[in-house]
């Protein structure tokens, strides 16, 4: 089926130059840490954690609604550290979901309610279904279906899938209108 | 992405007669047929660890018994596990060591240690008493399995007899008369073993020369004693926790420890990338790049690149006797220009009975190549007869469309054109989307499954050159690129019919 | 609603931006992160010190009919962390030391938690049940083994946050002034 | 010389061996100890969106598929090896349906291409991990228990016994057990039945099952809580650990309980092998592997021997067991393993251009296959 429009209040989302649609009612920490690289939408309630490290997003990224974008920590034996998270291109995130991974990479589908344990590391091309969860320093490779909790490989991906996900990304971005206020 | 999140709306008939959504197909350019991950051939193309993502030579994942050798899975929930360092206290170390006596210098600085430890469940190589290693990568003790003396000396033992048999055999062919037992009659016909029933069966072997292996044999010994249940078993607790669930035994499959004490982390399994070919004519569909973390391919035939995609915008509910509208798209992913016209599936020309067997340079080598008879059948039997039972017909509108080549560029230019014609909706770049009608009969009843068959004539422009032995090709003349009419059918599901 | 009575103590780092509704007692070292919501309808809700409480994570004090009077708090012990998005809902008691509640876990109102046990992510514990100390679950079915040890504490966590967070921040003070509590392990470890 | 038959040796692929169980799959290489992967018979089914067990199938399509896609699952994601060109030892009952074989054949040579299969049926492999002339295997599995007499590497085939006394009954005495027990119908899934089976579950000596079924309370064992997922805590009592393997040794008129069918295999057999069959049983399958079932056997079969009917029709009273180099799971896999690397020319598989001219399978049930060669039958044939 054809993706459906998805109007938003005008007043509520920024729109920048690059194109990226923000939520003012999202919690943008520290914010001169986090780089959105154009046509990224974030919804209401979404955490981006700029605070505790750079955070950095590719080209149409879909941060849905109450998820939390948060780089993870590691422990030496001298002290802790916030480590940068990284998204590539193409990336959806789905509603409720908390995306604590160390890299995530372009044309990946995160569904909701989904946890991403800390310093995940998720290959290009990935999908985590609907209410996995994903233990800590997990890698998913390429072309992986995970679900589950704890989140296992359930099957594989088909091999259009980058061109699948850069349309799902640009056709939500389009459809993703404000309302026309009269 | 629609595809994977939704049920499939739209599904195409491949050749082989399964029903399959397009991104689940391919299309072989070699015998302009979509085909699909049933009918062809898969190979395993490289072995990489998922985890770390290094590639393995497929000799040596052999030998390794496609394991990884530096990550380990956790033996009690399969999560991967993680290598934790600790410094260890050098006091501790030195107490340790002056048992040996020799307390030395190198004790004075806290020394590396590392255990495994599972982020999931918690679970460390210290809780089985696994001591922690110097180095970060491998040095973890390996086990043994407990039968493997015992299955080598059978192996060795079976071995000779088949030797033993052999020669037997080609003594007896020698002497052109062959001797048959009064035992080996009937088990040598259906059995495995029947050939070694002669020497269990303490049968005269031909010659005397049985070799150490089959003399020193000893076989199993019975005893009476079987496993009695421990004494405590009516009186002792229970925990839970420290027994292991199936799945955790069956992780290793060569020792099963029944007792959480006795887990020991998993090597982890080897991933492997599959190439797919066609097997009408042994062309590969797919071919992946070697590189592990790579999502590119080499070769990538996919129906979703070759066939104009159908996608359902929105319908009206079938209701039964009635019209109802139905709105689908169209898009072109070739880079050429593409001419579709939508049928009826009972207008398809009737398709070529059995496929053509390649080509004929491909033949002759086949035929050449005798040990390999020629082999009736290799593409599987169709799964199904695929009898699609569709409760509407599509009015399918009687012109020509024209869809433009794909142009990544356009993407940007926002505005779709809307023409205000009945059927076309609008077009932008290489879609189009169409309003069709649907007619379903009365006789159908409510609440069954509403689906509708289309079939779609398009043409196609092959830019595969011919091959070089079967036109006769001059050589320097660039091969004109061909142009198909093709068809394809494609079901599409319109919800549940209503009453 | 009942006033509120939030006390933080000194070295706390309670975000604004977050809900606290009733009588909370937050102690030395804890860190709260933004859009928190504890809520301590039933009676007193106590966190000790150096706790971790991340973004949407619910801690509610649930009123309950058998109430004595006055209320019994809810007392939640040292380095206790609560992950993004989980949910404690507790009538009275005694919250161990050392748990991780990990993210969109929950506990409902009759579980019983001892000390250093780990609550899996997404866990659902609703079957009223009594966690001995290191009990360790997770996954969607609830698998249950017993650790080693008790978790590892988060000391180190803490002192980058209560370094960084103020840089970003508005920050409720500290309303109590009490001696600070010691910081005894904290001190022994190395400076970065 | 030694240059061509290492070459030879490389050619020769390594072959698999696949025992296809109802709950469990084994699969793995010849000559190995173990099997490289036991899973359950199961795949991800992309259309229905959950796991889809092979042996639930209504149609020959619908088991040709499943079968295909469990393959696939053990080959590209356990095995990692291509299925073509590569021969396979298929472990099977002498009891497995004629439309299942021929299904798995299908599949194995015309969508695999397989090189070739050795069909070995799990009684003489199993006698194969003892290297012993005379073998009696009573293999409990999840479905079946079946009693199989080996002498001299043939399958004593009129004394083959089989009895739905394996998991399956187990799961359901368990299963109505518990209900007992916690008074309520508690709608488990199998998985935590098999899970409660496996982690309480023992079978009780003799006496105290006698002292059960004549109600008197033998002291139980210790009840169990077993927490599960989203709801309070299942008892199992120590009644319920005890005597869930009970219907295995159920007695009525039919003498159809597990010791019965042991003693009649025997009775059946050729009197001059009764003793050495009874001098070297083999209790095997996954479910033999519970605690306890092997004693029970053995404790039963020693006092049923001395009842009528038959303390005046087998004269047989010691019972010996053997033990397996195995697992009680894979021990019909090991014999597998054993024997297709014994054979390691494959002289003893279909190969597949024969399968592919004649499109059958021998069986021994099929007169084509079981007549003597010397049988005037022949004759009239080509």
């Amino acid at each position: 089926m054809e993706l459906q429009d998805t109007y938003y209040n005008k007043s509520e989302y920024v729109e920048t130059a690059s194109g990226n649609k923000v939520s003012r009612q999202t919690v943008l920490c520290g914010s001169q840490n986090i780089i959105l690289h154009g046509k990224v939408i974030v919804q209401s309630d979404a955490i981006i954690r700029g605070d505790l490290a750079n955070v950095k997003t590719g080209r149409f990224c879909i941060i849905s609604k109450g998820s939390v974008i948060r780089p993870p920590f590691k422990k030496f034996s001298k002290g802790v550290a916030f480590f940068p998270l990284q998204m590539g291109d193409h990336v959806f995130v789905g509603e409720n979901t908390v995306v604590n991974a160390a890299v995530v990479g372009s044309y990946v589908y995160i569904g909701k309610n989904v946890v991403i344990g800390r310093r995940c590391v998720l290959k290009d091309c990935c999908m985590i279904e609907d209410n996995s969860v994903l233990p800590a320093e997990t890698v998913v490779p390429s072309f992986a279906r995970y679900s589950g909790s704890p989140a296992r490989l359930i099957t594989t991906l088909p091999e259009a899938m980058p061109d699948l996900m850069s349309e799902f990304t640009k056709s939500y971005y389009q459809h993703f209108l404000p309302t026309t206020v009269n | 992405m629609a595809y994977l999140t939704q049920p499939d709306y739209v599904k195409y008939i491949c050749s082989c007669g399964q029903l399959k959504p397009i991104t689940s197909l391919y299309f072989c350019r070699h015998c302009l047929k979509i085909r699909c991950g049933f009918c062809i051939c898969h190979e395993v193309d490289s072995h990489y660890c998922a985890n770390c993502l290094e590639n393995m030579p497929s000799s040596e994942a052999r030998l390794k018994k496609n394991r990884c050798s530096s990550c380990f899975d956790c033996p009690s929930c399969f999560h991967t596990l993680s290598t934790r360092a600790t410094l260890a206290q050098p006091r501790q170390a030195a107490q340790d060591a002056a048992a040996g006596g020799d307390t030395k210098v190198e004790n004075k600085q806290p020394k590396k240690m590392y255990y495994l430890s599972c982020f999931n469940c918690r679970w460390t190589s210290r809780d089985v008493g696994i001591p922690d290693q110097p180095v970060a990568s491998g040095g973890w003790p390996e086990r043994t399995n407990p039968f493997t003396t015992r299955m080598n000396q059978l192996l060795d033992y079976y071995k000779a007899i088949a030797q033993q048999e052999k020669q037997e055999k080609l003594e007896r062919e020698r002497k052109k008369f062959a001797i048959r037992g009064k035992y080996i009659t009937l088990t040598d016909k259906t059995g495995l073993t029947g050939a070694m029933a002669r020497n269990i069966a303490g049968l005269p072997s031909s010659d005397g020369g049985s070799s150490s292996a089959i003399a020193n044999f000893v076989a199993s010994q019975a005893s009476e004693d079987v496993d009695e249940l421990p004494e405590d078993i009516y009186t002792k607790e229970v925990n839970l926790k420290q027994i292991t669930s199936m799945a955790q035994r069956l992780a290793s499959p060569e020792w099963q420890p029944a007792t959480v004490s006795r887990l020991h982390p998993l090597a982890k399994l080897l991933s492997v990338k599959r190439s797919q070919r066609c097997r009408a004519c042994d062309h590969n569909l797919t071919k992946p790049e070697y590189n592990p973390g790579s999502i590119k391919f080499k070769i990538e035939l996919l129906a979703y690149y070759h066939v104009p995609e159908v996608k359902v915008i929105s319908f009206e509910t079938i209701k039964p006797g009635e019209k109802s509208a139905l709105l689908i798209k169209l898009t072109n992913p070739t880079g050429h220009e593409m001419q579709v016209r939508l049928l009826q599936p009972e207008d398809l020309p009737q398709p070529e009975e059995r496929e053509e067997p390649k080509s004929i340079e491909k033949s002759l080598e086949k035929s050449l190549n005798l040990e390999k008879e020629p082999l009736p059948e290799t593409v599987p039997d169709k799964p199904s007869g695929v009898r699609v039972p569709a409760s509407s017909r599509v009015c399918p509108p009687s012109m020509t469309l024209s869809l433009p080549q794909r142009d990544d560029a356009a993407e940007y230019d926002d505005d779709a054109h809307h023409d205000t014609d009945d059927v076309i909706l609008w077009r932008k770049s290489n879609k189009i989307a169409l309003r069709l009608e649907v007619v379903t009969e009365s006789t159908v009843a409510s609440g069954v499954p509403a689906n509708a068959l289309l079939a779609l004539e398009y043409s196609y422009r092959n830019t595969v050159p011919p091959p070089p032995t079967a036109g006769g090709t001059l050589a320097g003349t660039t091969p004109a690129p061909r142009d198909h009419t093709l068809y394809t059918t494609v079901l599409l599901d319109l919800g549940v019919v209503s009453g | 609603m009942a006033h509120n009575n939030i006390k933080i103590l000194p070295g706390a780092t309670v975000c604004e931006d977050c809900t606290l509704e009733g009588d909370i007692t937050i102690g030395g070292g804890t860190v709260i992160h933004p859009r928190v919501t504890i809520i301590a309808e039933g009676g007193p809700i106590i966190i000790a010190e150096y706790c971790i409480i991340e973004e949407y994570s619910t801690i509610i004090h649930k009123k309950s009919d058998k109430q004595e009077n006055p209320p019994k708090p809810l007392f939640i012990g040292a380095h206790n962390v609560f992950e993004v998005g989980c949910r404690l809902e507790a009538p009275c008691g005694h919250i161990g030391e050392s748990n991780v509640f990990e993210c969109r876990s929950f506990v409902g109102v009759d579980i019983k938690i001892g000390s250093g046990c780990v609550i899996g992510a997404a866990c659902h514990l609703t079957a009223p049940q009594t966690l001995i100390d290191n009990t360790v679950i997770w996954g969607s079915e609830h698998h249950i083994r017993e650790a080693l040890e008790k978790q590892p504490s988060q000391l180190l966590q803490l002192d980058f946050l209560s370094k960084v967070m103020p840089n970003y921040h508005r920050l409720r003070k500290p309303n109590v002034h009490k001696r600070q509590p010691s910081r005894q392990s904290q001190d022994s470890s190395p400076k970065p | 010389m030694a240059l061509y038959e290492g070459i030879a040796l490389i050619q020769e692929k390594q072959a698999v061996v696949l025992d296809l169980g109802t709950d469990y799959t084994k699969f793995g290489f010849t000559g190995e100890a173990a099997p490289r992967c036991i899973i359950r018979s199961e795949f991800w089914c992309t259309t229905e969106r959950r796991f889809k067990r092979v042996y639930d199938y209504k149609t020959e399509e619908e088991l040709y598929e499943n079968l295909v896609h469990m393959l696939h699952r053990l080959y590209f994601r356990h095995v990692l090896v291509n299925p073509k060109e590569r021969k396979v030892v298929v472990v099977e009952s002498l009891l497995t349906p004629t439309l299942f074989r021929e299904t798995l054949a299908k599949v194995l040579f015309t969508h695999y291409e397989v090189s070739g299969v050795v069909w070995a049926d799990s009684p003489r492999l199993c006698a194969l991990t003892l290297g012993t002339p005379v073998a009696l295997i009573v293999s409990i599995g999840a479905r079946d228990a079946e009693v199989a007499a080996v002498v001299h590497a043939s399958v004593v085939l009129r004394a083959l016994q089989s009895q739905p006394l394996a998991a399956r009954a187990i799961h359901d005495e368990l299963a109505r057990l518990l209900d007992e027990d916690n008074g309520q119908e508690l709608h488990l899934s199998d998985h935590i039945i098999e899970d409660i089976k496996v982690k309480t579950c023992f079978v009780g000596s003799r006496e105290r099952a006698q002292q059960w079924a004549d109600g008197e309370q033998p002291s139980p064992a210790r009840s169990v809580q077993y927490p599960v997922a989203g709801r309070t805590a299942i008892t199992v009592s120590g009644r319920t650990r005890e005597l869930a393997a009970k219907p295995l040794f159920a007695r009525d008129n039919e003498l159809a309980s597990l010791p019965d069918i042991v003693l009649q295999c025997i009775m059946q057999c050729p009197i001059d092998a009764r003793r050495a069959l009874a001098e070297n049983i083999l209790v095997t399958g996954g479910t033999a592997a519970m605690p306890g079932l092997k004693a029970r056997l053995a404790h039963e079969l020693r006092y049923l021997v001395t009842q009528p009917p038959y303390s005046s029709r087998l004269m047989v009273r010691t019972f010996k067991f053997h033990r397996a180099p195995a697992h009680d799971n894979a021990c019909a896999w090991a014999g597998g393993a054993l024997g297709g690397a014994a054979d390691a020319a494959g002289t003893r598989a279909t190969p597949r251009d024969v399968y592919a001219r004649r499109r059958r399978l021998r069986d021994w049930v099929c007169l084509l296959d079981n007549t003597p060669p010397d049988h005037p039958h022949h004759a009239h044939q080509l």
